[in-house]
């Protein structure tokens, strides 16, 4: 697709969006400007509040790494946020074991790894629910999502409760030696942004220039033709599966390990849904999906200014993001109901 | 009102837990700092509610601490136990700014830091009361408590009401104990959090689908009154007791008892005064009601609003009630006192240290419901 | 605490009434061949406006209608990009679901916590008088009459109407339905509009009913979700939907009692319960489906069923 | 009483049909026949609105008019039972019939249902599942359906592929009656046997156009010319192969996947074989090479010998949907089709795909998505796509949509490659493509090997004859 195109789609899509959403605040007496203006300083003007941009980046990017994959074998994986869930759990494992012996820095890269294995794992169980059980994947994970929020629930009242209390404030802070280093007047773990970075990097090479890459997109765009190509669709949906849930679980071992440095009920703060709508709006291609990773947690960090300096609600970010969607998803529709010429 | 700090001199930030209009915990933080703009001129109060994971989800104390420390706040007030380890963790990170942790202890435990300090008012009391009307008023000795989470504060304010209870109950009704139903149901958060904590709404109705006719809510929102209102409606003789904050009646008035209340203008001015002046000293504050008009909201950290449907009778036994607790002739933290598990609590005649309420570890032998 | 079975069943009446509602609307979505997604945030964009304009006008009917009207035009949009548009319900509902429930959040938050007029219970006059049943059945507010003769009302329209016919085999296969001169897009767009509608309603029936007011939380978060998966559960079947619905209800409210008898395993466990067994009796139904066993699959067919053949795909007239 | 002038219809590229007329007579029955791809359906799908034409004119009782959808055609009265049948399985038979009816009244239809059926002497039980139905007896349902809505044009689109004896006869018998009682009958099929025993006239269809015309009786062997191509019969192959030993063994194999399955085929191919599968469409060819590919595994019976996917090819009829992947670049499918690294530079499968596109000359470049790409090119990357060292090559039409050069270049090409101890299997409703290019040919008829015979052994009637079932009739 040419890049006009591609521009002319980016332009329609914000504008349709953004004029609605001004339309709607200029109806109830709120300037737009006011709210972007806002929204941009609460964002990156200043570096602890992009900081805090960057703390929201990360794990939503991993989150729609791992939906690229799934994706890409024409899968809805919407277990996310249960998957997220698990690999925090599967980090606090790790981060609550006590006299190792190993240096912290070996236990914090054993929990994102049991993270990762953690999420994965919940994947493979949605995948194994569609392949044996036939139980539709959107469903299943929707399912397995609520499984793992009682699980998280279970632990922090149960086994992993703090002395004399059962409170859903959750788990007992780690030690301090156990959270990610971060330099003095940072807010983030550097060494998330390099990891996520990485990952992100790892994603395009193997979607758009490997074999494997070549193989979950054939098995996803036509199964049946695959098999002649010597492809097994269900095993190649099913390792995209483990990976789109892995990387997911990674997303929950980083709020566990860097942001809360302890496991909280709502541990992974909505991103897994947030991140489908990332993905939609990238048009599911693996190019655009940092960018609109930064613009939705730009808007959802921004969004803390709200109520603070304009008593407007938070949840208006939210709205900006839900209308950047949908007027995607119209104009998608538009320019190919034009293709198809009627 | 977006320049902050700008024409006044010591703007202060407050955190809170829930909806700066929840009718409970959080609005009474709300007005008590708008208060201070009055109270102490040259306050300015920047705020944020909804400060929990759930609502605000990745956004964590000390960023917000950050944020408002930003817009020139020069004391932060967070005003939940949940915000614990945020505010010792803000306090760290910012040595020259003043902390007020509301019900936290840390400074007893000695894990805060000099500009860290905690404030809670006596609410025992208040809660005695609640007890004590609910105890007068139920028709079917089946009293329920809608609890939040298990902690030590939340175990020591279960306990006083059902002290309270069981002295209207055995003293004044002069009936007998074991007939007196104290019932506990924690829902594991101090308001609803769909999904994650259990319903308020469905505990209150159960609870008085079986029986339980008047509801002492222990949380920070009003469900209890609006369920005791609704079931008012359908002809069942029902009550309930909210919490926190002293206009929470409005709710419901019909279906309300009485309210105990934090008023938190006391205390915020004495240590927000005391930061204005330079006179900042790390502190652990416990306010007594102020016996002598525990609703004057200048002087009394705790009170306690009778409601509209509480019988005259109820409403003298409970100015006794009062009186006797003002002049210390009645303690009911008093031995002999077992807890929950049988074992002994206080000897005969033991009145207990504000330690010993304070670190309550167990609910008391006659309450049902979960300790830990 | 010891249960009194009547008023046990009353509460669970009024738990399921909403969810009620949202399955059955949602059903005939589905059976139109149409996914709509957006349960979960219409549900609540319902609520809001349901609470707004009932407190604005005093009149609970006015936010009932507003309500519906709401949760319509979700529908339409879906129909439009969804179904017109040929975009994938799926991500179109994905989108809306969020959309709506931050607009809900957003427009209703100056309502938050405010007094709003709540429907009264009509107790039915003599038949509230029975002993048991009275209280059981009889004396609810209108939302809950409504939820209970809606499930008969939707079974009798699948299945002994014109229209509902034309309904059922437009989600079986749509080239048919063209093949005998009806038009599939135009109903698959009236019935999404129509679902929607009903799942409007079941958000104006939380916030003016069931939990009466608006807040951050309303308190129906997450039930749209449980709509969407009682209708797999019931099979698409409109009675065994509300059956589901009301099974969970229960459940919801067994799990405050059970909390006494297992005070080992935390309430809150038991508000998830009963998604590990939907998933369970998917999968034995899809079991019941593959096995050559036919005692098996018979004993299944009892309470599974299949998915209308063309449930989520986009017609394109030839 | 209707009349079809100059009817035009373009698929995209596709020309469908050319300026077909034709005109249909109360009380007559109509035979439209043809071989595959003919146009056949689409005429008739123009006649009821289904598709809209590019052109040409509709005339009912001599008057203009436009048939926007089925609803307009069904209010003039034509109704039609499609090749593929347009049902309700999950639905009941009653509900199947009460579909779109005004008077929607189970007790009323009930009754009309079961009167129709008493005078057809159909027998159908309106509560059971149309899925359980047989074709013959969905047929029924369908037809009695149309009836009830006064058709007074019935179009039928090859209704007795795939139907038992007993229930064709049923249908004949009811056709005729209708015919009698005043109604216009349009019938397409594939057998001639067929149009002998009912029809007053017939029209045939090759490419889109009118092939010919003719009223009782019927001259057969004029028939079949104009029906298909004829050349000088029983031309030599073009090819000499020595049969060797076995390389794919079927025994006793049963399925029952599209509309006429396979019932217990025996059969094997040896290598240096080059066997054409002829027969007419939905007969069981597709099944067969499916079943030997793989894809899909018999209900009974067993299939042996070259087994392991690298040794066998396979080029479905159904090019772009079956077997290439849409949205993958000529490329990215050269990649997959060899074993290359695990990572894809700018660089990799550039070469061969560059000479693949020269050899094959197929029109596009390395980077052209397949979807772009025309029928003929289409099977130009198919054939190119097939390893060097593959033993076994299963094709579907596999010179569908090229002309006539590039068919022979690529039998040229399929018959060089094809080493001694390889095999060609390969379908084809052409039957000049199976006589010059085949060594030995199987005629499927409703899923069974009718014929079996080294193509040097057989000619063209006997073939054709095979493949609209006479040779059964006759035994
Ligand atoms: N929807 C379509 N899109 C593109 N091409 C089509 C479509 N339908 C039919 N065609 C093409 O039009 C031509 C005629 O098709 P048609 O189905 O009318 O043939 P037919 O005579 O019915 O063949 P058969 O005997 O197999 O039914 C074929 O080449 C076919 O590929
Ligand atoms: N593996 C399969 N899965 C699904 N459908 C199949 C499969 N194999 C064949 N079919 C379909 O079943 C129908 C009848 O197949 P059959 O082999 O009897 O007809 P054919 O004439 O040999 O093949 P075609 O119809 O493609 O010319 C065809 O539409 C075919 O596409
Ligand atoms: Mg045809
Ligand atoms: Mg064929």
């Amino acid at each position: 697709m040419s890049i006009i195109l591609q521009m002319r789609r980016i332009v329609m899509i914000s504008v349709l969006a953004l004029s609605a959403v001004s339309l709607l605040l200029m109806l109830l007496g709120i300037s737009p400007l006011t709210i972007g203006i806002t929204l941009a300083k609460g964002s990156i003007f200043s570096w602890l509040k992009f900081n805090h941009v960057l703390s929201v980046w990360i794990p939503l990017l991993l989150c729609s790494c791992g939906l690229l994959f799934t994706f890409r074998a024409g899968l809805w994986n919407i277990g996310v946020e249960g998957q997220v869930i698990c690999g925090a759990i599967g980090a606090t494992l790790v981060l609550r074991l006590d006299n190792t012996g190993l240096p912290p820095a070996a236990l914090l890269s054993l929990a994102l790894f049991s993270s990762f294995l953690a999420g994965g794992l919940w994947g493979a169980s949605a995948g194994l629910l569609k392949t044996r059980g036939g139980v539709n994947e959107i469903f299943g994970g929707l399912g397995l999502n609520f499984v793992a929020q009682g699980a998280v629930l279970w632990l922090i009242l149960g086994p992993w409760k703090r002395a004399g209390m059962a409170s859903m404030s959750g788990t007992d802070l780690f030690p301090r030696e156990l959270w990610m280093w971060v330099p003095q007047g940072w807010r983030v773990a550097p060494a998330a942004i390099v990891l996520v970075i990485i990952i992100f990097l790892l994603t395009s090479l193997i979607l758009n220039a490997s074999q494997f890459g070549l193989k979950i997109k054939a098995a996803g765009f036509n199964p049946q033709a695959s098999r002649l190509f010597g492809i097994r669709p269900n095993l190649i949906c099913f390792m995209a599966m483990i990976i789109g849930g892995g990387l997911a679980g990674l997303a929950g071992g980083v709020q566990v390990s860097c942001v809360y440095h302890r496991l909280i009920p709502s541990i992974s703060s909505g991103y897994g849904y947030l991140a489908l709508l990332v993905v939609m709006l990238a048009g599911y291609k693996v190019a655009p999906v940092p960018i609109i990773c930064l613009l939705f947690a730009c808007l959802a960090a921004g969004s803390i200014q709200l109520p603070i300096t304009l008593q407007v609600d938070s949840s208006l970010s939210g709205v900006i993001q839900g209308a950047l969607v949908l007027s995607g998803l119209l104009v998608y529709g538009l320019q190919q109901g034009k293709r198809r010429g009627h | 009102s977006s320049s902050f700090g700008a024409e006044s001199t010591y703007p202060f930030g407050l955190l809170m837990v829930g909806p700066a209009n929840d009718h409970g915990w959080s609005q009474a933080h709300f007005e008590a700092g708008q208060e201070m703009e009055k109270v102490l001129p040259g306050t300015k109060m920047i705020y944020i509610d909804k400060v929990n994971p759930a609502d605000r989800p990745g956004i964590t104390v000390p960023m917000l601490v950050d944020d408002l420390v930003s817009k020139g706040a020069k004391l932060i007030i967070g005003n939940s136990d949940d915000m614990k380890d945020g505010m010792r963790e803000a306090a760290m990170t910012h040595p020259d700014i003043k902390f007020i942790h509301i019900s936290g202890d840390d400074v007893v435990t000695g894990k805060a830091g000099v500009n860290l300090s905690n404030l809670m008012g006596r609410m025992e009391y208040g809660k005695m009361m609640a007890g004590f009307t609910a105890a007068m008023s139920s028709k079917t000795g089946k009293i329920g408590y809608l609890g939040p989470l298990i902690n030590a504060e939340t175990r020591r304010l279960t306990a006083a009401a059902y002290l309270g209870a069981r002295y209207a109950w055995t003293k004044i009704r002069k009936k007998d104990a074991a007939d007196l139903k104290f019932k506990v149901s924690w829902i594991g958060f101090w308001f609803n959090i769909p999904g994650v904590t259990s319903d308020p709404t469905l505990v209150t109705n159960s609870f008085i689908n079986s029986g339980y006719d008047v509801i002492i809510s222990g949380i920070d929102t009003t469900e209890a009154l609006v369920v005791a209102g609704q079931k008012r409606k359908e002809g069942k003789n029902v009550w309930a007791i909210p919490y926190d904050y002293v206009g929470a009646c409005t709710t419901a008035p019909k279906a309300c008892l009485g309210v105990p209340y934090f008023n938190w203008i006391p205390g915020y001015t004495q240590m927000i005064g005391n930061a204005m002046s330079g006179k900042w000293k790390q502190e652990f504050l416990w306010l007594d009601p102020d016996w002598k008009s525990i609703n004057n909201m200048k002087t009394s950290s705790v009170g306690f609003k009778a409601g509209d449907s509480l019988g005259e009778k109820v409403k003298e036994g409970l100015a006794d009630f009062q009186a006797s607790l003002a002049d210390g002739s009645l303690n009911l933290f008093t031995g002999p006192l077992n807890f929950q598990d049988g074992t002994v609590f206080l000897k005969d005649k033991i009145t207990a240290t504000d330690d010993q309420i304070w670190n309550l570890p167990q609910l008391l032998e006659g309450m049902e419901g979960a300790s830990k | 605490m010891e249960v009194s079975i009547p008023s046990l069943i009353a509460a669970i009446l009024v738990m399921a009434a909403p969810l009620v509602l949202a399955a059955l609307g949602e059903t005939l979505t589905e059976k139109a061949g149409v996914v709509n997604l957006s349960l979960d945030g219409t549900i609540l964009l319902g609520a809001m406006s349901g609470f707004l304009v009932a407190s604005e006008s005093q009149s609970a009917l006015l936010g009932f209608i507003a309500a519906a009207s709401t949760g319509a035009s979700v529908g339409a949009v879906l129909a439009v990009i969804g179904v017109r548009l040929g975009q994938s319900q799926v991500a179109v509902g994905f989108a809306l679901t969020f959309l709506c429930r931050d607009l809900a959040y957003f427009l209703g938050n100056p309502y938050a916590r405010q007094q709003g007029p709540q429907l009264e219970t009509l107790p039915i006059p003599i038949l509230s008088n029975i002993p048991f049943l009275g209280e059981a059945f009889f004396s609810h507010s209108i939302v809950v009459y409504v939820s209970l003769l809606a499930i008969p009302g939707c079974y009798y329209f699948l299945y002994h109407t014109r229209q509902g016919l034309i309904l059922r085999s437009v989600g079986e296969n749509p080239d048919g339905c063209w093949a005998r001169g009806i038009n599939p897009l135009k109903v698959q767009v009236l019935y999404t509009v129509i679902g929607g509608g009903m799942v409007g309603l079941a958000g104006a029936a939380f916030s003016l009913a069931v939990k009466p007011g608006w807040g951050h939380p309303q308190g129906c978060e997450g039930i749209g979700w449980i709509a969407l998966a009682l209708v797999i559960f019931g099979g698409w079947n409109p009675v065994r939907v509300a059956a589901g619905a009301y099974f969970f209800g229960m459940l919801q409210l067994l799990g405050i009692y059970f909390q006494d008898y297992f005070t080992t395993i935390p309430p809150q466990i038991f508000q998830v319960a009963p998604f590990p067994l939907m998933i369970f009796a998917l999968i034995l139904i899809n079991l019941g489906h593959k096995s050559r066993n036919k005692k098996l699959t018979g004993w299944i067919e009892l309470f599974s069923g299949r998915p209308p053949k063309w449930l989520g795909k986009t017609y394109k007239p030839a | 009483m209707i009349e079809l002038a100059d009817i035009s219809k373009n698929f995209g590229k596709v020309q469908a049909l050319h300026k077909v007329s034709l005109k249909v007579h109360n009380s007559s029955i109509h035979g439209i026949i043809g071989e595959n791809g003919a146009g056949k359906s689409t005429l008739m799908k123009i006649l009821t609105g289904f598709i809209s034409k590019s052109g040409g004119d509709f005339f009912f009782h001599s008057e203009s008019i436009d048939l926007h959808s089925p609803k307009d055609a069904r209010k003039i009265g034509i109704g039609m039972l499609y090749q593929e049948p347009l049902d309700f399985p999950q639905l009941s038979v009653l509900d199947n019939f009460m579909v779109g009816t005004a008077d929607f009244s189970p007790v009323n239809q009930r009754a009309a249902l079961s009167r129709l059926c008493t005078n057809f002497g159909f027998n159908l039980n309106p509560e059971s599942k149309v899925e359980e139905l047989t074709v013959g007896e969905r047929q029924q349902l369908e037809l009695m359906r149309l009836i009830r809505d006064g058709a007074k044009i019935l179009i039928l689109d090859e209704p007795t592929s795939g139907i038992s004896e007993k229930q064709q006869e049923l249908l004949f018998g009811a056709l005729r009656r209708l015919r009698n009682d005043g109604v216009a009958i349009l019938l397409v099929s594939h057998k001639l046997e067929e149009i002998e025993l009912l029809c007053d006239e017939v029209t045939v269809l090759r490419h889109g156009k009118m092939a010919g015309y003719q009223k009782r009786p019927f001259d057969r062997e004029e028939m079949l010319h104009t029906m298909f191509d004829t050349l000088p019969v029983s031309q030599p192959p073009a090819v000499k192969h020595i049969a060797g030993d076995p390389l794919l063994n079927f025994h006793k194999v049963t399925s029952h996947v599209g509309r006429s399955g396979l019932n217990s085929v025996s059969t094997t191919i040896r290598s240096g074989e080059v066997v054409g599968l002829a027969g007419v469409d939905g007969s069981g060819q597709s099944v067969f090479l499916r079943s030997a590919f793989g894809l899909l595994q018999p209900e009974s019976g067993r299939i042996s010998g070259c087994r392991e996917v690298t040794t066998r090819a396979f080029i479905p009829a159904d090019r772009l949907t079956e077997g290439l992947i849409p949205g993958l670049t000529i490329r990215e499918h050269h990649i997959l089709s060899k074993k290359s690294g695990p990572i894809i530079t700018s660089k990799s499968g550039l070469e061969k795909t560059r000479d693949a596109i020269k050899t094959y000359s197929i029109r596009g470049t390395s980077e052209t998505e397949v979807e772009n790409l025309s029928g003929g090119n289409l099977q130009r990357l198919l054939l190119s796509l097939i390893p060097a060292d593959i033993q076994l090559i299963l094709m579907e039409s596999p010179t569908r949509g090229l002309d006539v050069q590039s068919a022979a270049w690529t039998w040229k090409h399929l018959h060089a490659r094809l080493k001694a101890e390889g095999a060609i299997i390969f379908a084809s409703p052409d039957f000049e493509e199976i006589m010059e290019q085949s060594t030995r040919i199987l005629v499927f008829y409703n899923g069974s090997i009718t014929l079996d015979t080294p193509t040097k052994a057989t000619n063209y009637q006997q073939l054709s004859r095979a493949v609209t079932g006479e040779d059964n009739q006759q035994q």
